[in-house]
């Protein structure tokens, strides 16, 4: 059902955990949908130089959330911003269909904590949106 | 890999004997039992003797017996039947909130066509009483239906004081024993039932067989309509391979039952005990005693079941999150809904079905492995780090 | 005694190619196609595999496919589940006089719930033609359903022109093809059909096992609710022998059509040519041309078709008197009183159907044999001796 | 599907045929049911001396024919009578229940060659009825 990279980036997950003080963290998803995911990244002068992540999800949700924790590395903040479902489930080499909503997921957990080090430091962003609340409030 | 199968109420391997007692009607034996010429007759036997043996293993009369494409069927048939009997006095129907798809989306389907349908809800472990079943009862009530007992939780049903309630109020009574036909003895006089559900795949039978038994006198209408086979009320050439490889797995179902029966409870409780003692936050949900022989269900907090199934996948064992049926679906289970547990528990559930080949040695395999693969999640999960972090 | 099959129509054998594919798919790959782990993934495989290969000879898309129970489920989904839609635009249905009891006893059960069902006479030959068709649309017609091919005289209709009519009118058109599937090469796009049905056990495959083809688009209820298998529109454990058997065994069918599809036919222009000039008052049933490349029926008049079918089972030699599956019924078929043939000559029909198995020694054997053994029934028949004594 | 006994009537019917200047001669059934029987009996000294049939019919029309032929031969018109389908389908070993009506047909032709018998002759017996045009006209 998963490719084989989904199956070693869930077995294999990298950059699992917490970052201390990191620079945002943004937490979406919620248990009903039985998916949650939490986002830590730790950006430098603009640029993201470390992501960590929890999960509460399905092999697709950690897959993902692994997989947007290694494309967002290294990238500027503007560079993060565009990363979308689409790609963190193409660098999967694809998802089953039921399971596609799971990389929308790493998506919004990564804009998440964009937006948490964009309030925390009074920046502003194009493209950056405030999480909202409604979808997958946090709890 | 040695390869570790703990997920019998999903699909069982079908045994070689059955195949054996299949093989003379695929190639050889392949006459249509309708036809009158001599080729035909050994098959016309061979669905005769099969529906006999049958009613025999269940306590019913071989003309109330009626072979199906399998409990799904099966499930559809006895309901669909009963409502679109003409003259009939109602359009109400009295069933639960734990029943297996097959069922629930039938009714659904029926109430978007002008029925009215009571889901009856259960206690924390999924029972239903027969006083709830009776105060649900009104004048237009034209069908019980209650599965005999769960497919996720394994939780029996009172099935036969239900079945006293609906012979007292003279409603026909169905009951689902799907997933109870392979662990408990089954006698439809004893149960009061009017109509009850098997399938073959679960019974190491054949895939695309089942069973739908209807006392004499009860009225219902056809599903599938077409030519006289089974008396005129299921159209469709007969499978005889699958007929014949049900009964036979039936039979062998029932050969040795007690001994076998005993000592797969005895592995679900060394499973039960052994878990729950390893495993911390953890909890069974079901009835400890009220349930399948074959059957546990755990619930583990702040981790959800898809994930442990693939890690429990690669140590080579297979096992289930709720329903295989519905792993389409995103929702948690209806049942575990229905029982109250929080989403996030229902989401962390896992379902291990024993069969009668599994060893002690994989029982023990399972208590070995199963406790790391719950951490490594948890130490994963946002849910298990919030509950620390409030612990400190 | 060498037995000869001629009944091919009533249910083929199943080849042994058939049966070494599925042999993998009993006992050892048993898993649940819906199931996460390793174990049934395979079994996934195997199922969107035969899909596939499937839609492809039939020129559909996969997720056009659905596999049923036989042909008979796939008609009663593909009129029940057309009829059942919500918000249609009305009640009425199209079909003829000569379908299968699958159509026809579909069609009768939904009159009796309030639909309006207009059944086409047919010509002596059994055919409808599209102009008969296009004048029985109302403004409330929401299916039209005429079978590809008829199981008893072998007629085939004009499924193309029909399906050009039910197109330009915007009205689901299904077919029944499950006799004409073996014998013409099927394209659900050429045909402009929106349902098609098939079964397995009528091409060298498994019994219990048929498709419907659902166009793309078609809005239709199940039939069968439950799990979320076949995308959430057929529910039960998928069958996975009997659908892997199923893709092989068309396309065995497909495999050397033409040469085998003209041997077939020849036999039939053989037998036929044979028998008329073999026996008098004879007459075949059917268009000549128009006709299924494996079926011949004949009418011998002043005797009955089962006592001719019994002698001709003494002599080793199977063959069907109409349908198999009605020969629990008493009445003279319905299609032949359609055609037009008088009680006593529909009593007297009996219908050859040839396989690719069939040899001409088979078919000489029958014409050795059939003369006599229509003489000593006529000798013994009270309508021949009135028959003969108004000759003197 | 049948028994040994039927099949043997079947096969090899006995007293098939006709009777010139029989004493009765009795005709029922009609095609649209698939099944006519026609018997020929020869009556003297009010015993039935010989009965032949002529059948349309079906394998139990057939056999319940030839079975019914023998069991009158022998017996005094009062006898042959009280001879019902159901003596006719026991000394056949049993028919399937929907072949049944089959041996009904034997018993009516038997009672329509007794009463042509009876009328002919002038004769009365108990029991012994006029053949019912309407279930199963002459043609
Ligand atoms: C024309 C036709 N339709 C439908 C059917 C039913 O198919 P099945 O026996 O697979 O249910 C048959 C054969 O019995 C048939 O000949
Ligand atoms: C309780 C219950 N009912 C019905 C079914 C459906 O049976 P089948 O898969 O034979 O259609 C199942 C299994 O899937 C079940 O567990």
């Amino acid at each position: 059902m998963y490719s084989e990279k989904v199956m070693d980036h869930f077995s294999n997950p990298r950059n699992v955990g917490e970052i201390e003080d990191a620079s945002g963290v943004g937490q979406v998803g919620n248990a009903k949908c039985g998916d949650i995911m939490k986002m830590y990244l730790n950006i430098e002068d603009n640029i993201v130089k470390e992501a960590k992540f929890k999960t509460f999800g399905c092999g697709a949700a950690i897959a993902t959330s692994s997989m947007a924790t290694e494309l967002v590395v290294g990238k500027t903040v503007e560079e993060a911003i565009k990363i979308t479902n689409k790609a963190v489930t193409e660098a999967l080499d694809g998802l089953p269909p039921v399971k596609v909503h799971c990389s929308c997921l790493a998506e919004e957990a990564l804009q998440a904590a964009l937006w948490d080090y964009a309030t925390k430091n009074g920046l502003e962003f194009e493209g950056l949106e405030e999480p909202k609340e409604d979808d997958h409030h946090h709890d | 890999m040695e390869r570790i199968y703990f997920d019998h109420a999903a699909t069982t391997p079908m045994k070689e004997e059955v195949l054996d007692a299949m093989m003379p009607y695929f190639t050889e034996n392949y006459g249509n039992p309708s036809s009158v010429y001599n080729i035909a007759q050994v098959n016309r036997k061979a669905v005769d003797d099969s529906r006999a043996s049958i009613a025999e293993i269940l306590g019913a009369r071989p003309n109330e017996i009626f072979f199906t494409s399998g409990g799904t069927e099966a499930d559809n048939w006895a309901i669909r039947g009963i409502a679109a009997r003409k003259g009939r006095k109602g359009n109400h129907i009295i069933t639960t909130k734990v029943e297996h798809h097959a069922v629930l989306h039938t009714c659904e389907y029926l109430e978007r066509h002008g029925y009215e349908v009571t889901y009856l809800d259960v206690d924390e472990y999924g029972l239903v009483t027969a006083e709830q079943v009776e105060a649900a009862i009104k004048d237009t009530t034209i069908l019980i239906s209650v599965m005999y007992a769960n497919n996720e939780i394994g939780t029996i049903m009172p099935i036969k004081e239900i079945g006293e309630v609906a012979k007292k109020h003279d409603i026909p009574f169905h009951t689902d024993a799907v997933q109870a036909i392979g662990q408990e003895r089954i006698n439809v006089d004893e149960l009061n039932v009017d109509l009850l559900s098997l399938s073959g795949h679960k019974i190491n039978g054949p895939k695309g067989m089942g069973i739908l038994y209807i006392r004499r006198g009860t009225r219902l209408c056809p599903l599938i309509h077409g030519g006289a086979q089974e008396r005129g009320r299921r159209g469709g050439t007969e499978n005889v391979p699958g007929i014949v490889g049900l009964a036979k797995a039936l039979e062998l179902t029932y050969a040795d039952f007690d001994n076998k029966n005993r000592k797969i409870r005895e592995m679900r409780d060394y499973l039960i005990d052994g878990i729950l003692k390893e495993v911390p936050y953890a909890r069974l949900n079901g009835h400890r005693e009220k349930r399948l022989a074959n059957n546990l269900n755990i619930s583990f907090e702040f981790v959800e079941g898809e994930s442990l199934l693939l890690l429990l996948d690669m140590e080579g064992i297979a096992a289930s999150s709720g329903s295989a049926c519905t792993s389409g679906s995103l929702d948690a289970s209806h049942v575990m809904l229905a029982i109250g547990l929080p989403h996030e528990k229902a989401h962390g559930s896992i379902r291990i079905t024993l069969g009668e080949t599994n060893t002690m040695e994989e029982a023990d395999k399972l208590l070995e492995k199963l406790p790391a693969i719950v951490q490594r999640m948890r130490d994963m999960s946002p849910l298990y780090e919030d509950f620390i972090n409030n612990k400190k």
